[in-house]
């Protein structure tokens, strides 16, 4: 089936590169989201694929298509690859109406008027929009333009459908309600979609797979749940999760599996590591707030802590609590009282890395 | 300072008085290398007296004067200017000082034709050719001749002939004066060869013309213009002469306006622009002095005498005066040389 | 520690802000302006509606009240066959520039021509330099004796051209204005025109031209229409192009009409004066109103800027150096040879085909001009103008654009109809309702016989030049960094001064430079201005044009051409300022 | 003590009510917090206190001074009232350094040479600033760039501190940093504030009291206990919290407390009403989806549904169910099965409006 590959593709600005090597395929009708925070490189990476950048290393073919090689120097332009694009800005084109907006592909493509007319009137009622398809994109709101983005990137069936951070000129409540939305349609028509966001909630709820990235390198690559349960990276814990980090010492270990770990001020916690071939030293211990508890578990590492300052956030309590002068993260149903304490952590809900990437 | 030698007695007091005022403003469509000489030569009788001399159009000079001094601001003491029409207007309408100067016994009559009117130089007009582009023995000096040329070599001259345009003030009165010396003939000239001329635009710019071969010729050009510009380059492509059965003289007014500010500078400026050495420094910015017994040396500068010389014969000038007759026939004049010239 | 005491003094209760004013100054400084900016745009504009509906000329006593001027304009077969050449010539002259502007907007502001910088700045040189040297470049090589005209002529038989037609100086006139709409297009739409909006059309199908025509284009609409009633208004205005490429062939522009009626004839007709400028009025604004109403759909062109857009360069692949190669050659047509011929026109006694350029070399023009007394003081003059009205020129454009900005001032509105009326006052009209209020007007009139007369009125007719610079530097600064300075303290004079003047430094550098070259160059304004020892330098070359003494023009526009380019030079190195930019 | 009250204070731009007749009072020392939705009006309520603004209605007055009536016209210009504030963009200006910024208000008082600049060094060692007053603002962080917009706001003393969303230019991580730093040097100065946000976790964490506003008007003021738990409002309840509002029909109801619902298709629900005078007929019944339980729970009405499509968000799911043609989202720790099923909502947990507000 066709199957977009990405090898080893990098983009560099003078001196610093946007992306670094990233590699990459996309399966026929999959969901994948590149995820990363600000700057990271989705966007290069993404116009790397729809040909709006020119990477300058590496290789990018699409079925049997070459799409884009550094070595051979063939380079596709946009319109030759015929995918379909939402921006982040929606870049409607505001002096042309909704319809037009959304009719300009296929007016390019020399559809007969009438068939066009009929596939407008379909699209825009796929996204409900059939009533305002005199408007002009200035007359519309926020939610709506992202919808005419959406309908005229899809209008003409593309292969592949791009979306640079589609919903994030959206406020929180029309957020939700789009990315169900936008996640039905891509259901129905079976759209292979590649999606950027930096938002970890939209790239959990929406995915088939995630691509972590981070200062231009991929990071981690796999389903939401391998993500969200086994990272393999520091990064991708506290990015997806909000893990804690504590700074750590440890002995090596060459497989992946349980292990122990020793805090600053001497305290042993259990926990595991996903990595075969831990260096001795300097680790990295990740915990997430809402797996620490504040009663007494079984199998689980005790830990003294000095509770802080808590907040209320209405269905539970975030409190801070230092631990050999680090502060501690927990997700609370109740506050505990501020000063002395002792927390548990279970060794599957302890990650450990080393300490240097 | 004593005045010059022949001047009345109280003439010190009027010196006096011009040193008192201290400046003197011109008005003159005369360019700074035209002025510039007499105006040097005077500040060196006078050092005293400080003259500010500002160019303009001829007929500028007499309107900026009636709209400054209708607004009471300072204005021209004295007008240079080679505009018939303005300065009948200005003798009709009283806007000229009356004064007699002590030179008037030394200068032709027709030089001084109505109360305070002089003339400040008499300017003839010549007829240029491109050499390269005109053959020899078509560069001819007589008018009779140069308009048979033209309507018999069209090759050479069709529609590369130029002259002022005889339907403005300047053109039309050196146009007026030349058929009143020749008369119907001059008609006849006019007809045949002005459909074949290009007329408009001033003497520089038939200048222009003419050396870069659009014209072949031009005639009726100011000579001052002509013999200023003259070089060892020029003389190379630019040939000029004075039309021997007629050529126009110009003569460009001078008068001391009724409201001067500094009416004593502007008298004895006048008196010595009319006065010999004043003569001579005319000469010196190119331009043509009238006054008997003025002979400048330098080459390519003539006084009238030495026209005349060239010429050989006082009749054979044509002298544009202030003729009244002119400014009452000016609409007439122009209506038939524009259908001559098929304009 | 640090905490503690500080605790302990805001317990001491909180300072409001600094002692009262006793008066409002911030109300003060701005009704100043205010008045400052409409007595400066009324008092030219009313005397000339007076002398529209009077007899005689305002300075005379006795005039009375008539209406026979309007009627003389009305039923003039003559004006009316002047103001169908004005609109027929602006039109086209327009049309023109529009079409060069827009192309070398797109090719140098969207593609990868080769030598686009280059090229970019070379077509800017016809709007640094005035239409009087622009004209006389095109004059001396173009036009019937035209250096390259005779050389085709002497070689073909007969002139190829003719410059001296209602073609030519739309031609002229168009070239010499299409850096306007260059600039225009360049910086209202191809440069601020959201980049994503271009790649969307990439996405759907759309090729590099075709991006270019539906979605660039449609875009640049508005910047199209703007300047294009810029370019209507300055051809409108445009004294030397049909004085040096018109009048020859005797035909006759509202411009040159004025110039001859109000300047050179003998009697002024006054009352016609004003009343043909009325006429040019109307021509202009109604071209405005026309602008206005085209623009109302103002939704329709808006872009929102997406974040991360970079501009996109369009390859030209093949075309590139067949292009480059075109637009170099009009360039090089259009704008250096002229700019070429004037300077060699300045350095030979005449320049004609007929004899090698060598033989005829001469210093003897700039001995000419320096020998001159009144050229000398010309420079010294304008320089004195330009330097003192760009200076004011500047500081009363920052201060009217604060309060129309920056102010709850209840009459914003009207203050910026008032600032930028001048730009439907043809230059020439300026000065003329200077000179007649000077005239009429009591305070105005110690203004006369010295410079100051210039600079009001250099001040006056550049105002909305200054704003455009300076007002699009003032949206750029985010509206809380006044108000923030507001709430610790400031009051709005201050706020201004403090934080909005210094933040503004660059722009007010770039519109004191763009008024100064202006002013250099500007000569219609000055036209009705100029008084004994008052020369400029625009209104001697032009009398310099009159008198035919065109190898000393030459020489005097290649003065002004240098000082011109210095002066840009300076301020791009040094303060690294560059005009349009 | 001094006490900033506003009395139906209204602000008209042109046709349209940016705030509509709101009333409120701040006690001396409090932390009030402004939440709501974008373009609910909290800027221009702010700016209104700040002098930054003109309304068009209403009368604020700070302890005995007016600082606004529309009646007698009484408006006292920003410069006078002397209140600090923190701007959204931060509105550092750029050609001052660190110091001078901060120093502005100070010169502007006259205050001499040297107890300025013991105040400014002062105030920047508070904000953890001392070794960056040499800089400019465009040499410093997102972060810095905050605190430094902080020290100039509280350096002259101001009797009252603004706040118009501070943090939301900070990225995830930083903000919750921010967020405590922020409420330690309020509480540490006992500093008065007025803080708007649209985000309901800061408002929860950091206020002493919220004001909820909507559509220009004011929706709930209470603590953030009260609001969380008891809101008066389904608007309150949907923003904070995220409650699904289902649209039933009951009974009228004269005094607040039990009473009981009716879906359309004819389900019963048990439920409060926190109202007094509830009308009959049309009613919304709002629900948090945390709340809302898939297991049988004694005392909750049962509720049959058509669960949808879940989404994995990692340490939870959520999941859509359909009822009585509404959408219904629920917070589960495990999916339950696509299609007919049950849920069980308790009486306390289920909160009844009146439907038309
Ligand atoms: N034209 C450019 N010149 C230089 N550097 C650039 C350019 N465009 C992007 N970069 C750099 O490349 C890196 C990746 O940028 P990119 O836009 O892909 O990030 P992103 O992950 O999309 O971020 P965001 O979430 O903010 O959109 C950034 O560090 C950016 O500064
Ligand atoms: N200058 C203005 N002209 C017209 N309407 C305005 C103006 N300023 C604000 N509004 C309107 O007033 C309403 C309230 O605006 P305000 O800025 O107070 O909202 P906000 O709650 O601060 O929103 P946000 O969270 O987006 O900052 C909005 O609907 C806005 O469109
Ligand atoms: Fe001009
Ligand atoms: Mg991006
Ligand atoms: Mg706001």
């Amino acid at each position: 089936m066709t199957e977009l590959v990405l090898t080893n593709v990098s983009r560099r600005y003078g001196a610093a590169l946007a992306i670094d090597r990233v590699s990459l395929s996309v399966e026929d009708g999959e969901f994948l989201t590149l995820l990363g925070p600000s700057g990271c490189g989705k966007s290069t990476t993404l116009s790397a694929i729809a040909g709006l950048d020119h990477p300058t290393g590496g290789r990018i073919t699409f079925g049997d298509r070459v799409l884009f090689d550094a070595e051979t120097g063939a380079f596709l332009p946009p319109e030759a690859r015929g995918f379909g694009v939402v921006f982040q800005s929606y870049a409607l084109w505001p002096h042309l109406s909704v319809e037009d907006n959304v009719g300009m592909s296929l007016k390019l493509r020399k559809v007969p008027a009438v068939e066009r007319r009929r596939r407008i009137a379909e699209t825009l009622e796929l996204v409900e929009l059939g009533q305002l398809a005199k408007r002009y994109p200035g007359e519309l709101s926020g939610g709506q333009q992202q919808r005419v983005a959406l309908a005229r990137a899809i209008v003409f069936r593309p292969p592949l459908l791009l979306l640079d951070e589609p919903l994030s000129n959206l406020d929180a409540q029309l957020r939700q309600q789009a990315r169900s939305w936008l996640k039905d349609i891509q259901r129905e028509l079976g759209l292979t979609t590649i999606y950027v966001t930096h938002d970890q909630d939209e790239a959990l709820a929406m995915s088939d797979r995630i691509v972590v990235m981070r200062g231009g390198k991929v990071v981690q690559l796999g389903t939401p749940q391998q993500i969200y349960t086994d990272p393999i990276h520091p990064f991708a814990a506290s990015f997806i999760g909000n893990a804690n980090l504590l700074e750590v010492t440890g002995p090596p270990s060459d497989t992946s599996g349980p292990c122990e770990v020793r805090l600053a001020d001497g305290q042993v916690v259990r926990a595991r590591t996903p990595h075969a071939g831990l260096p001795e030293g300097a680790q990295l211990l990740a915990i997430r707030p809402h797996l620490i508890s504040c009663t007494a578990v079984a199998e689980a590492s005790e830990v003294k802590v000095t509770f802080g300052p808590e907040s209320y956030l209405g269905d539970h309590f975030e409190q801070e609590a230092q631990v050999a002068g680090m502060t501690l993260r927990l997700s609370l149903e109740a506050p505990q009282p501020r000063g002395a304490g002792r927390i548990w952590i279970r060794a599957q809900d302890a990650v450990v890395f080393a300490a240097t990437t | 300072q004593t005045p010059p030698a022949g001047y009345p007695a109280d003439y010190a007091d009027l010196i006096a008085a011009a040193r008192t005022e201290g400046s003197l403003l011109i008005y003159t469509n005369l360019s700074n290398d035209n002025l510039g000489p007499v105006i040097d030569a005077f500040k060196e009788v006078y050092p005293d007296i400080d003259v500010q001399s500002v160019e303009m159009g001829p007929s500028e000079a007499f309107s900026r004067y009636a709209a400054e001094t209708g607004t009471g601001v300072a204005s021209a003491d004295l007008v240079v200017a080679n505009s018939i029409p303005d300065w009948v207007r200005a003798v009709e309408g009283g806007t000229l000082d009356p004064y007699t100067s002590p030179e008037q016994a030394n200068l032709p009559g027709w030089s001084y034709p109505e109360p305070g009117l002089y003339t400040f130089s008499t300017d003839p007009m010549v007829t240029i050719y491109n050499k390269l582009t005109v053959p020899a023995d078509l560069q001819v000096a007589s008018m009779e001749a140069y308009f048979a040329n033209i309507t018999a070599h069209p090759d050479v001259f069709e529609g590369k002939v130029g002259t002022y345009d005889g339907r403005y003030a300047f053109g039309g009165s050196i146009g007026y004066a030349f058929a009143a010396h020749h008369g119907d003939a001059a008609w006849e000239w006019f007809a045949a060869a002005g459909p074949m001329t290009r007329p408009g635009g001033g003497a520089g710019g038939m200048i222009e013309r003419t050396l870069t071969g659009e014209l072949a010729s031009s005639f009726f050009v100011s000579a001052p213009v002509v013999l200023s510009r003259l070089d060892p380059a020029l003389e190379q492509v630019l040939g000029w002469t004075f039309p021997s059965d007629g050529t126009p003289v110009f003569l460009r007014g001078m008068g001391i306006m009724a409201e001067a500010q500094n009416k004593a500078a502007a008298r004895v400026f006048l008196d010595f622009v009319l006065s010999e050495p004043g003569q001579y420094a005319v000469a010196a910015g190119n331009l043509t002095p009238y006054r008997p017994g003025v002979a400048p040396e330098a080459p390519n500068v003539y006084s009238l005498d030495e026209v005349i010389a060239a010429i050989g014969d006082a009749e054979k000038l044509i002298m544009i005066d202030y003729d009244s007759d002119m400014v009452a026939n000016f609409e007439a004049f122009t209506t038939r040389w524009g259908a001559a010239f098929n304009m | 520690m640090a905490h503690a005491t500080l605790t302990h003094r805001m317990a001491g209760g909180g300072a409001p802000g600094p002692a009262g004013r006793t008066f409002d100054r911030a109300r003060l400084a701005q009704w100043l302006i205010f008045v400052v900016t409409a007595s400066l745009m009324l008092a030219p504009a009313l005397p000339i509606l007076l002398q529209v509906v009077i007899d005689r000329p305002l300075y005379a006593d006795d005039w009375q009240f008539t209406l026979s001027n309007i009627a003389d304009i009305v039923q003039s077969r003559r004006i009316g066959q002047i103001a169908l050449t004005t609109a027929v010539f602006a039109f086209f002259s327009v049309i023109i520039a529009e079409v060069l502007g827009i192309g070398a907007a797109l090719l140098i502001g969207r593609t990868d021509l080769p030598g686009r910088r280059v090229m970019g700045d070379v077509l800017m040189w016809p709007l640094y330099l005035s239409h009087l040297i622009f004209a006389l470049g095109w004059v001396v090589m173009y036009g019937p004796s035209g250096f390259i005209t005779q050389s085709i002529a002497q070689q073909a038989g007969g002139a190829p051209w003719n410059l001296y037609s209602i073609a030519g100086m739309s031609l002229v006139a168009g070239i010499s204005q299409a850096p306007l709409a260059y600039l225009y297009c360049l910086y209202g739409a191809v440069r601020s025109v959201d980049s994503t909006l271009e790649s969307a059309a990439r996405t759907v199908g759309a090729g590099p031209l075709q991006v270019l025509r539906k979605v660039t284009l449609p875009l640049m609409v508005p910047s199209i229409i703007t300047s294009s009633a810029l370019n209507l208004v300055i051809a409108v205005e445009t004294l030397s192009i049909p004085l040096f490429l018109a009048r020859p062939a005797r035909i006759d522009t509202l411009s040159t009409f004025l110039y001859a009626e109000g300047i050179a004839a003998s009697n002024p007709n006054h009352g016609l004066v004003a009343a043909s400028s009325l006429l040019l009025m109307v021509l202009v604004g109604s071209a405005l109103v026309v602008q206005r109403l085209l623009l109302r759909q103002g939704h329709r062109f808006e872009t929102v800027k997406g974040k991360g857009s970079r501009p996109m360069v369009l390859s030209l692949g093949r075309m590139r150096w067949p292009m480059a190669a075109l637009f170099g050659l009009i360039l090089l047509v259009a704008v250096v040879v002229p700019i070429a011929g004037i300077i060699l026109r300045a350095f030979t006694s005449f320049l004609s085909p007929l004899v090698p350029v060598a033989s005829v070399l001469t210093w003897a023009n700039f001995e000419r001009l320096f020998g001159n007394q009144a050229n000398i003081r010309a420079i010294t003059n304008t320089v004195e103008i330009s330097l003192l009205s760009a200076g004011l020129g500047t500081a009363l454009a920052v201060a009217v654009a604060l309060v129309i900005q920056r102010s709850s001032f209840r009459f914003t509105g009207t203050l910026e109809a008032l600032a930028y009326s001048p730009r439907v006052i043809p230059g020439m009209i300026t000065g003329l309702g200077v000179f007649y209020a000077a005239i009429i007007l009591p305070p105005m009139g110690w203004l006369r016989g010295n410079i100051g007369i210039m600079v009001v009125a250099y001040v006056m007719a550049t105002l909305p030049l200054a704003l455009g610079v300076i007002q699009p530097a003032i949206v750029q600064i985010s509206r809380d960094l006044d108000k923030a300075a507001r709430t610790v303290g400031a009051d709005w004079v201050s706020s201004m001064r403090l934080i909005m003047v210094p933040l503004l430094k660059p722009a007010l550098l770039g519109a004191f430079i763009l008024l100064f070259v202006f002013h250099l160059k500007s000569y219609i304004i000055a036209i009705f201005l100029i008084a004994p020892g008052l020369e400029v330098m625009g209104v001697t070359m032009l009398s310099l044009w009159t008198n035919g003494d065109v190898g000393e023009l030459a020489a005097f526009a290649t003065l002004q051409i240098v000082m011109i380019a210095a002066l840009l030079i300076v301020s791009r190195l040094l303060f690294k300022v560059k005009i349009y930019d």
